[in-house]
């Protein structure tokens, strides 16, 4: 079941930084054929060819291996129906990679890895609007889709394999960022924030001791994850192994960006209420779509409930419950 | 839910209806969706008047029912579960109590009558500063004439009559304007949550005075925080109703996703959180009604819970929604952004914990 | 599964209040025989015998069903032996009602109810001493205790059945009391409290504005509480059948009336570290040892963590994990 | 953890093994159980103090190996693993400090070898009320002798030196008395934790000053706070380890209680911050050898967030443990009496919270 959330995180994972499709090269040398590696990697070098990764569904999401993008084989092309969501860029994009359902009767093993021209006929993009307003990612459905035999990465049913190994290079790519830098959206500490919109007392504190408290408390905790960010990294350069700060990044980092932006909100007070338009100014107006867009950090990219059962299973060794066979 | 008379039953379940009816959450979409410069659908706003629901707290002489605030508290609750978007808390409620506690008869018959058939639409502008600080009062009224600004008036640019918290000659005070005065310019304001709000700029505007000075502003704005405290137990409560069905219908690793125990517990505290809010709010409403002294109190336990729980639930919406959560065509966003409008207006959480410890005398 | 936690809150819920045998009165009316009622009865009404309640045992807790005290039918008599613990006061109580095993086979219809006369031979009482220093429980050992025949209650293996009864006896006993009043042991407000420990600032505030705010918040918590409290008895009244308010009330109790003893300890400062002796006075050392056995609040009559459960459960709706199935 | 040098490694491996082959907790609750007056075992301190534990922060050229903050943490956070009871802290770590900066040489050559070798227990005597406020002093020296009352002074029993915090006439400062002079009167104090403090009066008792004034208070203070940080890393540490291993081997209803989702998430944020406070600590220890000016922000960030840690995970440790836990004979209690000992002693949460704010400039 780890390994299946695992890669829950990585289906999602591309929404939010575009992570996966710069992790595509590195895989692709890893996987793909000599004609693949010759034809792709070239423009991918040179940043000409756009590529979205095709992975989740509407169905799903943290259960990635659920997929149902069907894939047949036609003898001389492979015919593809079904729907993708999140696929980031779509609507720009020249190619993408595709994990698709070749086999009904496996679930992990039913999974192959397919690159498809966004060029095929049958291919229809919708851009879907977010709640912040942006257009990052599209639905995109294939209907009838004709690709040719030798765009398979790796062999038939080797799709999950692959879709984690580009995890790992997500991973690497990932360690010691996080998503602080796009939470905050005033850039300096968020007490110089609340002495302009709220005021200070004559000792120059935050006039409103309730949220001096809590302005307080959130620093601490960004501060306590600046300091964990630094010491994932040396620990992991020196010989000690990976860190097993590593793992708690993703949650404490997202929360905390989050935590952020909401007590941005707070202190901006109606000022932080504002959609577009006359009355607010442009860092008021970008502080409310930030708030709105950073809610999906503790959802893509692997949610935070996965990322507690990844910790509760791996790190800490607690036992699933009795139920289903794992996968 | 508190134990209601026949009559206020008749009423709750005459609101849920027409609210889930006539106007759920997608009728508010296409309001907004249209971009009206309202904030709000005045056809629906009739309906709503005509049923009488603009009329609950005037005085059946000035063309109302006096119904009580736990009447309104009902309609705004039902409205609140569908976002429904109405000038009924700022017009039918606040600026109408205004008029009621502080006018003269002639100020009355003038307004309530009219506010009470949907006629005409009032409002309350108290805030100059992004802050809720109805004691920080820099606009002036002299000689009969207001000069000031106020900040975030909700439905500002709907209202055709203003109750202006200013300065006066005998101190601070209620005053009211009317929105087509010459000295009056309104800057429409395109917010988050897509209601109807302006700043509006004041110069040498003709200015009655209401009657009760400051305590009137306190008094006022209590009953407005209460009635929003309502509306957003509705809100919190359609959020919750609406992930709790969610969990029980989406499908992750062969499962429901509500039959996982973390998810479980967390749906177990924000029940917990909705049953302790309701008790709040109730008590709030009742105490108005009672004219009991402890309303301010009561009004920001009120206020303050409400909001704690709603921020949490209108979270959990988005959260446990997971990726469908954040598209715009989903309504968790609205719901979302609502939240914060509905906690900021009148004094956010921080402002009524520091309010509930000063009244206690810490 | 929800009915085994139900009884899980049972088998704990003694030891608190004492409410379970305070119960066993109307519970024995139910289910006694004439005789049993005839020689119990009376006693209990004129308040001269004191029971304690053998439920609990140190491998079913929580899951109370899975209790292994075993009870042989050897013709004249029944033979008892195991152990039992958190049996209040057992170390005075001149009869114990106990639930016993009289089946291996099933878990639920293999337990019966049985009454012991505490100075049967075979039984050794140990108290247990609490984090707090109070030894208010024993733990119970049978060993070769012979039990007449008629002391059964009820028939062979329903013992579950009447357990359950005396929940809903207990529950209605404990309708809208609640911890609370034990949590507080300084009587007043926290303020005046906060005030006397920590000072006061020229405008009557508690100097202390972090601990200010998070006084502020418990008192809130606690009068929301309150009014939820006469909110639920009010609906219970009324035709509206039982109120959901209800089943909110021993976690929400049971939480504040915790955090009311951490603050109350934060507000002491050293003054709250006291064990006994010199330099505290009597309020101060009450307020730790009150400290805490409070902690046994979310852990006795039903942990905070069932009673999550039942509300999930039964009050929303949410279904079991997939899993072993449910008893 | 930080990256260790070797002997570092040493030094911890060293402490390890011998805190959990000497003094585990039920050493520990040994000497609770024998009751004695000073709230230690002092056999076990001898032992410590000939493996060089008193004298890793004194220089070599007063008997000790100057090992430094980040070393002298690794032996507190495996003795706070254990409960193992000592006054490495008061006497080790805060008296020997304040005498290795504010001494003379006279000073210097009269107690830190004394210190070093365990002959001589110092501490730190600084408050006056039941809440740490440093700044606060009423304690006077007047003429070399010293009036006043400090309360909690840990080890104050066992103490033979006392460096104590007054106003002397060149401000306040740091003054050294010696325990058995005429003039102190201790009070011993019996507290839940078992640990050995005492409230100390003082009436014109001989008092000799060290340099630095008032800086000098607040600078050892914060060597005193991030050592007992690191202490309290080892007990939240070990509190959290024993409340895992009885998830895992615990059964109710079948299965391990750890395979529940509930608690297992609980486990995970309990994880986090664990690891979160982990960087603190190091932080505020690697910063008071590098002598970064950044020491008492730090410091204040470790003692906070440390003692949040701390606080949650030892009512975890009860609560996760259910009914075992509430029993006496289950080191939850021990854990949980002792981390409000730890959270209070040199400044609580809100203290510290408080302190960083200021030192941030709001």
């Amino acid at each position: 079941r780890v390994l299946a959330e695992e890669m829950a995180a990585i289906g999602a994972a591309n929404p939010i930084g575009g992570m996966g499709t710069s992790m595509f090269g590195p895989t692709l040398l890893e996987y793909g054929s000599e004609d693949q590696k010759r034809r792709h990697i070239p423009p991918i070098a040179r940043g000409e060819i756009r590529w979205c990764q095709g992975f989740s569904e509407p169905g799903a999401g943290s259960d990635l291996a659920s997929l149902q993008t069907k894939c047949e084989d036609k003898g001389d092309h492979w015919l593809v129906n079904g729907q993708k969501i999140w696929t980031s860029g779509a609507q720009w994009a020249d190619w993408c990679f595709c994990l698709v359902r070749t086999d009904t009767s496996k679930k992990h093993e039913g999974i192959s890895f397919l690159l498809i021209d966004m060029k095929s006929p049958g291919i229809e993009v919708r851009p879907i609007r977010l709640i912040s307003g942006n257009s990052p990612f599209c639905e995109t459905f294939f209907t009838d889709v004709k690709v040719p035999k030798d765009n398979l990465v790796g062999p038939l049913g080797g799709g999950w394999t692959i879709a984690k190994r580009l995890l790992q290079h997500e991973r690497s790519g990932l360690a010691g960022t996080g998503p602080m830098g796009r939470g905050g959206l005033f850039g300096g500490p968020l007490n110089q924030l609340a002495k302009d919109y709220s005021g200070a007392d004559e000792a120059g504190r935050i006039a409103d001791s309730d949220l001096r408290a809590r302005i307080a408390t959130h620093e601490m905790e960004a501060r306590a994850f600046q300091l964990t960010a630094i010491r994932s990294m040396v620990e992991s350069r020196s010989n000690q192994g990976p860190s097993a700060a590593t793992s708690i990044m993703k949650n404490a980092g997202t929360r905390i960006a989050q935590e952020r932006a909401e007590l941005t909100l707070e202190i901006l007070g109606t000022q932080g209420l504002g959609w577009e338009g006359q009355g607010f100014n442009a860092d008021e107006l970008a502080a409310v779509r930030g708030w709105l867009g950073g809610k999906a950090f503790t959802i893509y990219g692997g949610s935070a409930e996965i990322q507690n059962n990844i910790i509760s299973k791996r790190i800490l060794d607690l036992p699933d419950p009795l139920g289903p066979s794992s996968n | 839910m508190a134990v209601l008379t026949e009559e206020q039953s008749l009423l709750r379940d005459a609101a849920k209806t027409w609210t889930q009816e006539k106007s759920p959450v997608s009728a508010f979409r296409k309001m907004r969706d249209a971009g009206g410069p309202l904030g709000y659908d005045p056809a629906a706003f009739a309906e709503m008047a005509q049923m009488g629901w603009t009329g609950v707290i005037i005085p059946e002489e000035y063309g109302g029912s006096e119904f009580g605030y736990l009447g309104l508290g009902l309609i705004l609750e039902e409205t609140g579960r569908t976002l429904t978007a109405s000038p009924i808390l700022a017009s039918a409620l606040a600026a109408a109590n205004a008029i009621v506690l502080g006018g003269t008869d002639v100020q009355k018959q003038a307004w309530l009558p009219k506010i009470a058939s949907g006629e005409v639409v009032g409002t309350l502008a108290v805030d100059e500063g992004p802050h809720h600080a109805p004691d920080k009062i820099a606009a002036k009224v002299s000689g009969g004439k207001l000069t000031g600004r106020k900040t975030f008036v909700l439905e500002g640019m709907a209202a055709n009559v203003l109750v202006v918290s200013a300065q006066g000659p005998d101190g601070p005070g209620l005053f009211l304007v009317k929105a087509d005065d010459p000295g009056v310019s309104r800057q429409r304001l395109s917010l988050a949550d897509s209601r109807g709000a302006a700043n509006i700029e004041f110069k040498d505007a003709a200015a009655e005075p209401l009657g009760g000075g400051a305590v009137l502003i306190e008094k006022v704005l209590d009953r407005a925080r209460a009635g929003l405290a309502a509306e957003m137990l509705g809100s919190a409560l359609q959020a919750f109703e609406t992930t709790l069905d969610y969990l029980k219908t989406r499908v992750q690793f062969g499962q429901v996703i509500g039959s996982f125990q973390a998810l479980q517990h967390r749906a177990a505290k924000m029940f917990t959180d909705l049953e302790l809010s309701r008790s709040c709010v109730e008590a709030a409403l009742s105490a108005i009604d009672n004219d009991s002294p402890d309303v301010p109190e009561l009004v920001s336990l009120a206020k303050a819970k409400m909001g704690d729980t709603l921020h949490l639930v209108s979270n959990e919406m988005v959260q446990m929604h997971g990726g469908i959560g954040m598209t715009d065509a989903h309504d968790a966003g609205l719901y979302l952004k609502r939240a914060r409008a509905q906690e900021t207006a009148f004094g956010g959480q921080a402002y009524h914990r520091d309010r509930y410890a000063r009244l206690q005398g810490y």
